[in-house]
């Protein structure tokens, strides 16, 4: 399968005995506790972890750090929504999860670099969502008291 | 001391309703929560003796509901509230219908707390009482509502960098920093629109603004009797958006008479109020180690453990206690109180370690570290869901030690322990904070964080991706053999990261 | 002092190894495990930087084989071995063979375990280092292996009951109370059957049996320098079969005199056998307030929390330090010690509450308590298996407080949050023990246990039994409503099993 | 179903809203965190529980105690197996989880009552299994170093 961490994305392949992490085996055992992964022996040695996975996100903890897996689907569906829609100038994503606190531009408005657009809120936190260049607002995607996910495209501006 | 009450309405959620429930218990007392419908598989409600819904809605019509904790109050047959700290913790208006309701409030006398609430006048009485409060707009202003005009003009000689802030905000909250003349305008109709909306408050005013200062609070005690104390400080300037991190005591920044006069004018700022039951004032100390009155918490402080792990104390209890007529120990009053050792909180919030967004999803796995010198106040467990209704606060990690230095480490350790799959936390940061020669030196300021590396994500080793396979397909036999397969790397240490292969593409 | 190790070998399972290996980490040596094959999957492995097999077998063939440890320390490259307690840690045999081994010895010189380990030999050393023992058929005898005829006339002198030791046993174990002369011949010979099976030492002994004693023992640490201290006393009376259940420190039964000269005694036993580390040495106290000798255990004690809380110490660094030749610290050798409050520890065992009997099974919920005053020291997690192999004991909570009243209060609130679901614990038994007049009063001794109550199994309240239909079948729907259902007991406390519903038939 | 506690025997029937407890209704909401039932609603008020299955057993926590309940098959399987062996008072029962350390009899033995049999150990302790009565040893059903459960017949005296 295709795992990817951060910008890596490495093919793993899990035999008796052994893993592929690209072209390189590495044998290893894995250790359980009742049906629990919580560890992975190699080289006669074994070494502590957890790993749980959700959806296509595969959350692993070995030696006091915490790593965030995706199991990339088996077709060739390259990068992630988020990160395309990120890499796409004109949408504006959300940073966190949150409540559309406030809409202080209606599509159609001409705005400029900086201008606030949205306020975000979360957990008590408010963030300004602001205009990254001057442009016309030709879309609003959320409302007031809508709750949006992190990564979610609120506006667009072209 | 007047009886008991027999079961205590709790109005709040996460680890502070949990901590004040597990006191109660201790006291013979039933603790009772209270939850919103969204919330009723939270993690406090577990924790309870009962639970009262509040039904439908966010925090405004929930926790923040006076009527509706009322009547979870009366449902239950709670004689007594104790709010936590957030929420109601600091309106007046709740502390008043709490008593009018006949029911015993845990907690400062609601006029002590409308008096520190707003900020302008609480600064006004602190310069009565003599203690210093930071240089501002209002120092020998005529009026605590000065036209725009006039704060421009005051402005001017307070010099820039400066502070907006709202009389009614606090905690870091309705407050904007301004770099130029040019810019304050502008600042004070923004902090004025939000302080109105946020606080119903509109008034603001002008603070100077300190480079490299420290945030330094000491935890006092008033009785019905009129005895105030301090129970010594708390360092609390490892910070990020204006918000506490990371708190120690003894702070290194404090030597005995810096911390004498400290307490004392900590203490004169709880008497000028009359101030009854826990609180706690904030100072901030300069570069010169001179320091001013920042604020008054009129409730319980998120930090409160560390002051009862270096004093052997439980906060809640005295709380309890006085709010029941009891005078404060004899101890506390006759300055027998020593703290032993040092102290360390580290609060785990749900957010992501370089920019502090907010995260939310469900906690997968949920393993606390344990031992020597840990204790962790936890909202959350396994299982539960985080949302983005509620502050991000997941649990307070507190270590102590006989030494500053031991108790670094022994926090490195006990983070090191803590399992969280699911939810992305600020382990990453506290981590950096706790490795960071700044801060081991002790000599660093509210600008620690900032001044910090980013939280590069690390690269997973071998062990991590091995296991998110096993995870994500858990196909793999359990006890497959490893016989018959030729080691790529049959010694050294393959498993970390730091001399770890890299990946080819 | 020497460098530190790079890596410490922990030669042991269960709360201990975990334990260990925190301190480990915290002094930033990783900690190494060791696990028998079906252990590969046991809660101290998670704690651990790596672990290293020992093979298949039982506790003999791996926790116990010298051999297969020295070659486990040797492939993980860790330079030292702690032993825990209970298995290898009082084996003069093996610190001996890890010293040939050029590791170094987390504990005591052999000689000194040895001296220690023969109860006749000790108390041979005892009587001439002028520390009281408890009288037996050795004072004054010209043989430490008389006959049978020596021993019946020596027991007609000190009377029944009296009790049978071997010489070789210690903690409870290869012992035998005789009520009756005539009942003496056969517990000599089964007792010298028991000991040459389990120690390979077949001598015995008679002791003076007390009705109503106390059991009370004194944490000693020598350093290589001469210099040996007491950290003050554990009260060890909460006994079953002959094992502790619950200790507290300090004990009520001593007053300062009577500390003072028992914690003498207790560095004179130490001093005796060149004591250097981490002993501690048990005393039986009598009605009278006499004390008494019973033996030393050469290791870490279970116990040895109660004292860390109390005087804010991590004993297992001591050891460290001091085995890499640190001497005490300078406030220990000085007296300036001082315990502060009262701390509990209870022992959390997989055993029914009435007869004692082990439980096995799989451990499905596991959630530990916390908070303030409040530390687990576990040696299981959820989906643990408890097997029959090893110690019954699970995990260790030990509660502080600034008074005894308050750690017994937190102590129940703890007790009240744990939930262990899967295998049949002794948790209410400790619940017995502390809601026990007696045992609040302070006035108990080691008959404590037998004189209370059996612990009926608890009529299930309604919501244990809805608790339980759901679980057996789980196919309610999350969020049913309750609206067109006529309650049957609309008001009142309906789910308090005191006030409860009886069942019909 | 049946479920069992200490000597009662209930019938419980869950319905939307309400559980018929022998013959009183009781009405209440379950209330879970994530999957996990944490809590049981009654009368407007939550109570914290935790409740697991395994095979036919179910443990309870609730109010800081634990309970053990049997879930009691379908058909008239009367009492458990445990029980009814040790009904019979021929059966010798072993009396914890444990392996056979000693044999000190042999089948065909006239035993007299409270003579040690066996020893069983288990977790450090050793256990004397003495005859209850007078008799002769007819069943001998383990060997040294056998594994036993809680609950089995260890031996049959006649």
């Amino acid at each position: 399968m295709k795992l990817s961490s951060g910008d890596r994305t490495v093919d793993v392949t899990l035999e008796d005995g052994a893993a592929s992490l690209g072209d390189r085996i590495v044998p290893f055992i894995p250790r359980r506790g009742g049906d629990t992964l919580v560890a992975v022996e190699h080289g006669g040695q074994v070494f502590p972890v957890r790993a749980v996975r959700e959806g296509d996100r595969v959350y692993v903890w070995s030696a006091g750090r915490t790593f965030e897996f995706r199991v990339e689907a088996a077709a060739a569906r390259a990068p992630a929504r988020a990160r395309s829609a990120r890499a796409d100038g004109g949408g504006l994503l959300s940073p966190m999860p949150g409540r559309i606190r406030r809409v202080l531009a209606a599509e159609g408005d001409i705005v400029s670099r900086g201008q606030v657009l949205l306020v975000l809120e979360a957990m008590k936190m408010e963030h300004a969502i602001r205009s990254p260049r001057d442009g016309k607002l030709v879309r609003l995607a959320y409302a007031e008291g809508d709750l949006v996910e992190a990564g979610v495209a609120l506006a667009e501006i072209e | 001391m007047d009886p008991l009450p027999r079961r205590l309405l709790i109005a709040n959620r996460g680890e502070i309703a949990v901590r004040v429930a597990r006191t109660a218990r201790e006291m013979g007392i039933e603790p009772v929560g209270v939850f919103a419908d969204a919330d009723a598989g939270a993690f406090h409600v577990s924790h309870m003796g009962r639970s009262v819904g509040l039904g439908a809605g966010g925090p405004a019509e929930t926790y923040l509901s006076i009527p509706r904790l009322l009547e979870a109050a009366a449902s239950s047959e709670a004689t007594a509230i104790h709010p936590g700290y957030g929420f109601l913790s600091e309106n007046a208006e709740f502390a008043r219908a709490v008593q009018a309701a006949g029911l015993l409030w845990i907690g400062p006398p609601p006029d002590a707390i409308q008096k520190m609430g707003d900020k302008l006048q609480a600064r006004r009485r602190m310069r009565t009482a003599g203690v210093p409060v930071v240089p501002g707009s209002d120092a020998g202003a005529t009026s605590e509502d000065p036209s725009d005009e006039d704060l421009i003009r005051r402005g001017a000689e307070i010099g820039f960098p400066l502070l907006v802030k709202a009389s009614g905000g606090g905690g870091g909250k309705g407050m904007a920093r301004v770099d130029r003349a040019e810019d304050l305008p502008e600042a004070l109709e923004e902090t004025r629109r939000v302080a109105i909306a946020a606080f119903a408050n509109g008034r603001v005013y002008l603070e100077k603004f300190f480079e490299s200062p420290r945030h330094v609070e000491f935890q006092v005690f008033g009785d019905r009797y009129g005895s105030v104390v301090h129970l010594f400080e708390r360092e609390c300037s490892v910070q990020r958006r204006h918000q506490k991190v990371l708190e120690e005591t003894p702070s290194v920044a404090l030597d005995p008479r810096l911390r004498e006069s400290m307490g004392r004018a900590a203490v004169e700022a709880a008497r000028a109020v009359g101030y009854v039951g826990a609180g706690t004032v904030e100072f901030l100390l300069d570069e010169r180690k001179n320091f001013y009155f920042l604020e008054m918490n009129t409730r319980l402080q998120v930090e409160h453990p560390i002051t009862e792990e270096t004093l052997g104390l439980d906060l809640v209890r005295a709380q309890i206690e006085i709010a029941l007529g009891a005078p404060l120990p004899a101890p506390w009053r006759g300055g027998k109180l020593l703290p032993q050792g040092h102290s360390i909180e580290m609060r785990l919030y749900a957010e992501d370690p370089n920019e502090f967004f907010p995260r939310s999803g469900r906690i997968l796995v949920w393993e606390e570290p344990a031992g020597p010198g840990v204790r962790v106040d936890a909202g959350v467990g396994a299982g539960s869901t985080v949302g983005v209704d509620y502050d991000p606060l997941l649990a307070k990690l507190v270590v102590s030690a006989p030494d500053r230095a031991a108790a670094i480490e022994r926090a490195r350790r006990a983070l090191s322990e803590w399992v969280v799959l699911g939810v992305e936390t600020n382990a990453a940061l506290l981590a950096a904070v706790l490795a960071a020669p700044e801060f081991r030196s002790g000599r660093y300021c509210t600008d620690l964080i900032g001044r910090l590396p980013p939280r590069a994500a690390p690269d997973p080793p071998d062990v991590a991706w091995i296991a998110a396979a096993i995870a994500a397909g858990d196909d793999v036999p359990a006890t497959a053999s490893a016989a018959g397969v030729s080691a790529a790397r049959p010694s050294g240490d393959p498993w970390d990261a730091r001399s770890g292969w890299r990946l080819g593409a």
